[in-house]
């Protein structure tokens, strides 16, 4: 079971691409989903023994992030019944190459840094994750893309802090997939009052607030 | 010490009354003259006994602030500025009772009396501070008791301006003061006036920062050029009682810090005296001509306030330099020149204030070219403020000759000493041209003001100020003589501060006794010539005609010199630097005069910066992407920080 | 006992408040707000009296440097909710459980983060702050407001994801040296973490805190949020959220003292700081929205704060006085630029003028709070940031004094010049009544807070108290620097 | 107050008038005139004395004070002033900046006297006289530090008394500077030709007269005495400089005096015959220029 997790890391980094690349709000939602169903898996295969930390950690992703954030966005989605298509500011190409640079960027981080952890892979995963989600909060347009921009920075997070599972105890994982939970909730309820006060989700349309 | 508490605690209790009883302004009024006057002589006694020669010991608080405990003493330096402060603070508190009764529909009069109190206890207060943090609370509460008086007409747009420039001029000179205690007291946790008087010897550098940054707060607070550019606002803005007091002691609070700056600081670098007597030379010289360019009797007035603080420093410098170059009459001279020049600036240039208060009371305008023939409407007004003006051009037999003869003295024993020093008696010839200036300015004033025909057919006709506006002037103007005549009893206590701030033995040998036979005599005899003359005109035949203007028919009004024209001469000398400009219409032609530092150096450069932030500003407009991206920036920096700090463990 | 109480009280009315549907509606449970502050005001005090033991296995604790901000939070939501009383006559926000649930749920969460020892509970403290806040800042619920909370949201956190991201660096830094992420634990092994992941987690949780805090560059969300939050979410926020947030950069730092490593961080704290100072100075000048403004004088102040931390020294001293300083000030600011929000309907230059005349005791208290939020003597921020400035004269570092001293003009400038702007002049007739203007006569319940925050901030000024001193130079050893 | 000190200032006092006299007659001579008597003075004073006096209605107590004033404040600086050369009746350290006090009270005196007629003729006098004092202050100033420089005294006695004598071997040079910038300070202080002619009835161009235009009868004479008194003393100054008198007796001492003073008047007379006026503009550059040699007296005595 051990060899599995490299497969599954570098699925998850072929995800975080494919949202990169995608133009469609639901197909980004469903590479979303994906990714949070690989999260899950990964503490089972990971932990050195099959702990029940572990299973109920992995119980606990798949829950909020496989099945949890996803239905509920694209319920925001169904509610905003807004245009579908995803506009990037700097355009898909542009993006896509900025992907590739990241994650390039984080491998090299990565080898520099002083790992001890079982699985090589997990670090430059991680930061990879996390600056793919950097960059995809702050190139699109739309309010909820910039949402799914925040989870993946989140999972790129929480990728790192598996390095950690027996170091961090279970509640605080707990508190930390509950404060995500929350925070995304939020920001769905303001997505939708955008889109009812702007009739669009342009959050770019936002720049009132000036000195 | 107590009997200074006490009497503080009097003065503040007096403005509380007032602002409480303001409803009913008969009695407030008349317990604030009470209080206010009991309070003001409690404080003098203690004053007076220490000038006279006994000491009184030190009082020290243990605080509950960090830096040391808090420490107030009286000694000869603090007893002539509180004797000033309360002398000048009582008669411009009196004066101000009557100035504003008329206001008191539609202004709070009241508070404005309790903010005067406070200001004469905060200016006493700082005086007898001995420690860093009561100094400068006192300080910081002197400045906004200030501000709050100077906007006290704030419907008006330049009293608003005039107020902010204050307000932000302070501010600046209280920063510098954190920095100048700061750099002082270096590692020590002590921060009382003994404990930075027992100082290490410092370092060139660090010694040389103390004296630039005392210098340049403490010249913000004396008003000298180039950091006067507040003073002619504040002062025109104002209520004439509260410029009054303003000019006659709430500057000296600079020319305080600056001579207790040497009493802590010992010796001073040569440079040091020198940058003094430069900076009092020109404050003395533009000082002058910038008054003799304006026509607003009041910034004229406050103008004035700039050259006589050039004369005090003009003494100051003298004293740095006799230390530093060991010649201890000069430097006793110098210091006793500039305490004593300190307390009469106090008392004459507050009468003047008062007297331009007593007229814009009267006229409703201070353009003194619209004013004119006022001495018949105005007698008690117009002689008080010809004593005022003999005094402040240093005329014998008042006190400001007394004054201005112990600083030449001072100067002259420079010229006459061997050595670098003689370089002061420079300084001398430039005293002489400030004097002869003024002189030029008041003759303006005075003969504009009060003498010849009313120039402009004013609304209302001017009568005399009330008796309660008058008699403080008057006391004023006893005092200016009383001095004059009496150098014996006033110049012994000004060496005493002389040698306490040089740290050097007293001299005896300066001649006050047969100064006060010179000025008793001249007295004397103008009054005597005075006399026969009139005996001697009573028989004779007398008759009143239009005055002789070589033949024309009808002397009008509009034929009399004005203050510009009076003025234009002298200041064709000055040429561009004397701040008059000219504006030229087809069918109008007119002069106004700005202050050169403040109208094209500071304003412009200021208007620079805001456009400069405004043009930065435009990052904020940015949508959330900029935003993140500026956080983007900062991870990365650090992450670069850390490859570069990372390397050495 | 306590300090489980502290942070379990205001969570379980919080939820109550939240799910009883008895408080629906626009009713606010005023009453309950005073009493759960009343009694966290109390609790904090009997801490004060009789030092309380670590509860939670050690994750609770109440050490010197959790004591202030606890305290600090605790004494401005009381006087927030004796505010609301005043506030609730004249504005009903359009859900009373969701302003009351958020308001409690901060005072949980804050006093969770200021106990907290185990460092990962810390962050999911400060992320429960966050999000607590996030509806209450969306109160008047129009574009504006909308468009401020999402700012807030986003960019606050990214910043808390950077803080966790830090926090699991430390994790890692610890390895298996006593139990993970305890304070305790990584005070005492400090010299055995391992130097490469310490730095980078000191590094992280900087940015990602200072981003709570809203140090520049990190600080762009921060005029806006302030700008458009009810007046008493925003002085709660600059107040006690601000002085959270530093708990943060501020425990790390502890664990980088200890560790001997103080050197690696001074250059960036002071970077961070002066760079917050001169932002500030920037923004201030010409700016015409006192909220704004004083959004950006909260910027300043958290750039002295992390200065004075970065300078060592007694300056770690002076930090600790100027977070009691400037928490209880900009409370006193925001309330009383609530009062005048209330009265003329908009905080901005061109809507006031001559407020002496129409809000003479709010009029008269933002004029002192000028002079106290810009350092004036004898307010206690003046003893806090002469400390500072000393802190870096002693350090020789003769050039960052110049800095501080140049942008602390400049700022005096434009907050003057806007201030006395709307409090001088005669204000513009109201239409139609007769010419005199009347004061309107402003509640006593709007007064008593500002007066009360003056009247404390005042004091600190002239006389600081044995026991506040104690703990005060007590956490200034613990961050690595040194008493008065 | 020496009994020898106060006899000479009675016969200064007394002979003060005919110097104008002097100058008078000298002019006239040098045009091949026989001129007016040199004790026309006198008899103009006794007139004056006899008349009834015209005031303006718009005139105040100040107007009459003036030449009161003027008078007293030029009697007192006499008695400041070594006229036997040795020591001065009324003497005290720094005495020298009473006597430029007094000048100046008596300059204000008149200032105001003129400006309180209100009429643009004193206005205009008012404005010149201030102007030139400005610029006349420092250099007699200056003057009078080359002197003490000298003698080392800070009092006039000592300046102008036996210790000047004493400096002249060795400081004759700097010290005869100092006297010719102390005549050009006489001839702009009595407004005598460079700066001002006397004998001009053009309003326009005076200084001196054009102030007391509305001065008549006894305060007409009281002004011109006085003139005539300042002349003598700007004269006693000079004279005091060139001609020290330590080493003679008392009477003798005051013989060489007056006869200075006759020389210095003849001296006047010459200058106002040869010199024409100038233009007003360029008399402050007189008196700098007159300053710049007092000032480089000094430097010789450091130097």
């Amino acid at each position: 079971m051990r060899d599995a997790a490299p497969i599954i890391l570098l699925l998850v980094v072929l995800s975080d691409l494919a949202i990169l690349g995608t133009s469609r709000l639901s197909s980004c939602i469903r590479g979303l989903a994906a990714q949070g169903f690989l999260l899950g898996l990964l503490p089972v295969l990971i932990a050195p023994q099959l702990s029940v930390h572990a299973v109920s950690l992995a119980v606990g992703t798949v829950i909020v992030k496989g099945v949890a954030l996803p239905w509920f966005l694209s319920w925001a989605i169904r509610e905003a019944a807004v245009r579908r298509e995803i506009e990037p500011i700097v355009g898909f190409i542009a993006s896509q190459l900025l992907g590739a640079l990241a994650v390039a960027l984080a491998f090299a981080i990565a080898s520099r840094l002083p790992l001890h952890t079982v699985q090589p892979l997990l670090v430059p995963v991680s930061l990879a994750t996390l600056m793919i989600g950097f960059i995809v909060l702050t190139t699109r347009r739309k309010a909820l893309v910039q949402v799914v921009g925040y989870v993946i920075l989140e999972n790129g997070v929480y990728l790192f802090g598996l390095t950690q599972t027996e170091s961090v105890p279970f509640l605080i994982e707990l508190g930390v997939l509950l404060d995500v939970f929350v925070g995304v909730f939020i920001m769905g309820i303001v997505v939708f009052h955008i889109n009812r006060e702007f009739d669009s989700l342009d959050a770019t349309r936002l720049t009132e607030l000036t000195d | 010490m107590t009997l200074v508490a006490l009497g503080l605690a009097l003065i503040v209790l007096a403005g509380l009354t007032a602002a409480a009883l303001a409803r009913r302004p008969a009695v407030g009024e008349m317990v604030f003259r009470i209080l206010f006057g009991a309070g003001c002589t409690l404080g003098a006694l203690p004053a007076l006994a220490v000038l006279a020669g006994d000491t009184v010991p030190d009082v020290g608080l243990a605080s509950a602030t960090p830096f040391g405990p808090w420490v107030f003493g009286l000694d000869a330096l603090s007893a002539v500025f509180l004797l000033a402060v309360l002398s000048v603070g009582a008669a411009c508190a009196f004066y101000g009772l009557a100035y504003l009764a008329h206001e008191r529909a539609h202004r709070a009069v009241g508070l404005a009396h309790l903010l005067l109190a406070v200001l004469v206890a905060t200016l006493a207060l700082v005086v007898v501070a001995r420690a860093a943090l009561p100094f400068l609370i006192a300080w910081e509460g002197m400045a906004v008791a200030a501000y709050l008086l100077v906007v006290f007409e704030h419907e008006r747009r330049e009293v608003r301006r005039a107020g902010g420039i204050y307000v932000v001029a302070t501010h600046v000179g209280t920063l510098l003061l954190f920095a100048l205690f700061a750099i002082w007291a270096g590692g020590g946790s002590d921060l009382s006036f003994a404990a930075l008087a027992a100082h290490p010897p410092f370092s060139a550098g660090r010694g040389a920062m103390i004296l630039v940054v005392a210098l340049i707060a403490f010249g913000l607070k004396a008003g000298a050029v180039p950091f006067h550019f507040w003073l002619p606002e504040a002062h025109a803005a104002a209520p004439a009682h509260v410029s009054a007091l303003m000019s006659g002691v709430v500057i000296k609070m600079g020319i305080y810090g600056l001579l207790r700056t040497i009493v802590l600081f010992g010796t001073p670098p040569p440079w040091w005296g020198w940058v003094l007597l430069a900076l009092g030379a020109v404050s003395g010289i533009l000082g002058v001509v910038w008054a003799l360019a304006q026509h607003d009797l009041k910034r004229l007035l406050a103008f004035h306030s700039v050259e006589n603080i050039g004369i005090i420093l003009l003494g100051v410098g003298a004293g740095a330099l006799g230390v530093t170059y060991g010649h201890p009459l000069i430097a006793v001279l110098g210091f006793a020149g500039a305490a004593l020049h300190t307390l009469n600036h106090a008392l004459f240039k507050s009468l003047l204030f008062l007297g331009a208060g007593s007229v814009i009371h009267a006229t409703g305008t201070r353009e003194i070219d619209r004013l004119g023939g006022l001495a018949p409407r105005m007698p008690w007004t117009a002689v008080t403020f010809l004593v005022g003006s003999a005094a402040i051009v240093g005329l014998p037999p008042l006190n400001g000759f007394v004054s201005e003869w112990v600083v030449y003295q001072s100067l002259l024993r420079g010229a006459s000493a061997g050595g670098a020093v003689q370089l002061v008696g420079l300084a001398a010839v430039v005293l002489a041209f400030i004097g002869a200036l003024a002189l030029a300015c008041f003759a303006k004033v005075v003969g504009v003001l009060y003498l010849g025909t009313p120039r402009h057919a004013l609304a209302t006709e001017p009568r005399e100020a009330t008796r309660a506006m008058i008699r403080p002037v008057v006391g004023l103007a006893a005092a200016c003589v009383v001095v004059g005549l009496a150098p014996i009893a006033v110049v012994p206590a000004a060496l005493r501060i002389g040698s306490l701030v040089a740290a050097l033995p007293l001299q005896a040998d300066v001649a006050a006794g047969p100064a006060t036979a010179f000025t008793v005599g001249l007295a004397l005899s103008l009054l005597v010539a005075w006399a026969l003359y009139v005996a001697f005109g009573r028989g004779r035949q007398r008759r009143e005609t239009v005055t002789w203007a070589c033949g024309y028919p009808a002397v009008t009004p509009r034929m009399a010199y004005t203050a510009s024209s009076f003025a234009a001469p002298l200041l064709g000398v000055f040429r561009s630097f004397s701040g008059v400009r000219t504006r030229r219409t087809p069918d109008a032609f007119s002069t106004h005069a700005i202050d050169p530092v403040l109208d094209s150096v500071l304003l412009p450069a200021w208007r620079g910066a805001r456009a400069a932030a405004a043009w930065v500003r435009r990052v904020q407009r940015g949508g959330l992407s900029r935003y993140l991206l500026l956080v983007g920036a900062a991870v990365v920096a650090s992450l670069l920080y850390l490859l570069v700090a990372g390397r050495n463990p | 006992m306590r300090l489980l109480a502290l942070c379990a009280i205001p969570l379980v009315t919080a939820l109550v408040v939240l799910g009883v549907p008895v408080f629906r509606g626009r009713r606010v449970p005023v009453a309950l707000l005073l009493v759960v502050a009343a009694a966290h005001l109390a609790l904090v005090i009997s801490l004060w009296i009789t030092p309380a033991l670590p509860a939670l296995g050690g994750w609770l604790a109440a050490d010197p440097l959790g004591l202030a901000v606890l305290t600090l939070t605790s004494v401005l939501f009381l006087v927030t909710a004796i505010y609301i009383v005043g506030y609730l006559r004249y504005e009903a926000p359009r859900s009373g459980r969701v302003f009351a649930g958020g308001l409690l749920a901060f005072l949980a969460a804050a006093s969770v983060v200021a106990l907290s020892h185990h460092l990962a509970m810390l962050w999911v403290g400060m992320e429960a702050t966050t999000l607590s806040v996030a509806p209450l800042v969306f109160l008047h619920r129009d574009r504006r407001s909308l468009e401020a909370t999402w700012k807030y949201l986003v960019v606050s956190s990214v910043g808390i994801a950077l803080a966790l991201l830090g926090t699991f660096f430390l994790a890692s830094a610890q390895g298996e040296i006593g139990r993970p992420l305890l304070l305790p634990d990584l005070i005492a092994h400090a010299r055995e973490l391992h130097p490469a992941w310490l730095r980078a987690a000191f590094l992280f949780l900087l940015v990602g805190f200072g981003t709570k805090m809203g140090l520049a560059p990190m600080h762009t969300w921060k005029p806006d949020t302030y700008g458009e939050a009810p007046s008493l979410v925003s002085g709660l926020m600059a107040g006690s959220l601000t002085s959270c947030a530093f708990l943060g950069v501020a425990r790390i730092t502890e664990v980088l003292a200890a560790a001997r490593l103080v050197s690696f961080a001074q250059p960036v704290l002071i970077a961070f700081g002066l760079l917050s100072l001169v932002v500030a100075a920037t923004f201030i000048i010409g700016q015409r929205d006192v909220k704004r403004l004083l959004a950006y004088s909260s910027v300043e102040h958290m750039g002295l704060l992390v200065l004075g931390l970065g300078l060592g020294g007694v300056g770690a001293y002076g930090t600790m006085l100027h977070l009691v300083n400037n928490g209880l000030a900009k409370g006193w600011m925001f309330l009383v630029t609530g009062n005048i929000v209330l009265a003329t309907g908009s905080a901005t230059a061109a809507a006031n003028r001559g407020l002496a005349r129409t809000l003479p005791a709010s009029a008269t208290l933002l004029v002192l709070g000028l002079f106290a939020v810009t350092g004036s003597p004898p307010f206690g921020l003046f003893l806090s940031e002469f400390t500072i400035l000393r802190a870096a004269i002693d350090g020789g570092h003769a050039w960052i004094a110049v800095i501080i001293l140049v942008t602390l003009a400049v700022i005096f400038v434009g907050m003057a010049a806007l201030v006395l702007g709307i409090v001088l002049g005669t204000p513009p007739a109201p239409a139609g009544t007769a010419r005199r203007i009347v004061p309107a006569r402003e509640s006593p319940w709007l007064i008593a807070g500002p007066i009360a925050l003056a009247v404390i901030v005042l004091m600190l000024g002239v006389y600081v108290p044995g026991p506040l001193q104690d703990i005060l130079t007590r956490a200034a050893l613990a961050l690595g620097g040194r008493g008065p | 107050m020496s009994g020898a000190g106060l006899i000479g200032v009675g016969i200064l006092g007394a002979v003060a008038p005919a110097l104008p006299g002097i100058v008078a007659k000298t002019k006239s001579v040098l045009t091949g005139r026989r001129g007016p008597p040199v004790l026309q003075l006198y008899a103009d004073l006794g007139k004056l004395l006899r008349k009834g006096s015209v005031y303006s209605r718009t005139t105040t107590w100040v107007f009459r004070a003036g030449p009161v004033v003027v008078l007293v404040t030029l009697a007192v600086a006499a008695l400041l002033l070594p006229l036997d050369g040795r020591e001065a009746p009324a003497r005290f350290t720094g005495d020298l900046v009473a006597f430029a006090g007094l000048l100046a009270l008596g300059r204000f005196a008149l200032v105001l006297a003129g400006l309180d007629t209100g009429s643009s003729f004193e206005g205009l006098g008012a404005s010149r006289e201030v102007t030139i004092a400005s610029f006349a202050e420092p250099t007699l100033f200056l003057c009078f530090i080359a002197l003490v420089l000298a003698t080392g005294d800070l009092s006039l006695s000592g300046m102008l008394g036996t210790p000047l004598a004493a400096a002249w071997p060795r400081a004759g040079a700097s010290l005869s500077l100092v006297g010719i910038s102390l005549f050009v300070l006489l001839l702009a202080e009595n407004s005598r030709v460079p700066v001002d002619d006397p004998a001009t009835h053009l309003e326009l161009t005076m200084i001196h007269e054009v102030i007391v235009l509305d001065h008549g009868g006894p305060d007409l004479a009281l002004i011109l005495y006085s003139s005539a008194l300042k002349l003598a003393l700007f004269g006693v100054l000079v004279v005091a400089v060139f001609v020290p008198r330590a080493g003679f007796g008392g009477p003798a001492a005051l013989a060489l005096l007056f006869a200075g003073l006759g020389v210095v008047a003849v001296a006047v007379g010459v200058v106002e015959s040869i010199m024409a006026r100038l233009r007003l503009a360029r008399v402050p550059q007189l008196l700098v220029g007159a300053g710049t040699l007092a000032l480089f007296a000094t430097i010789l005595q450091v130097g």
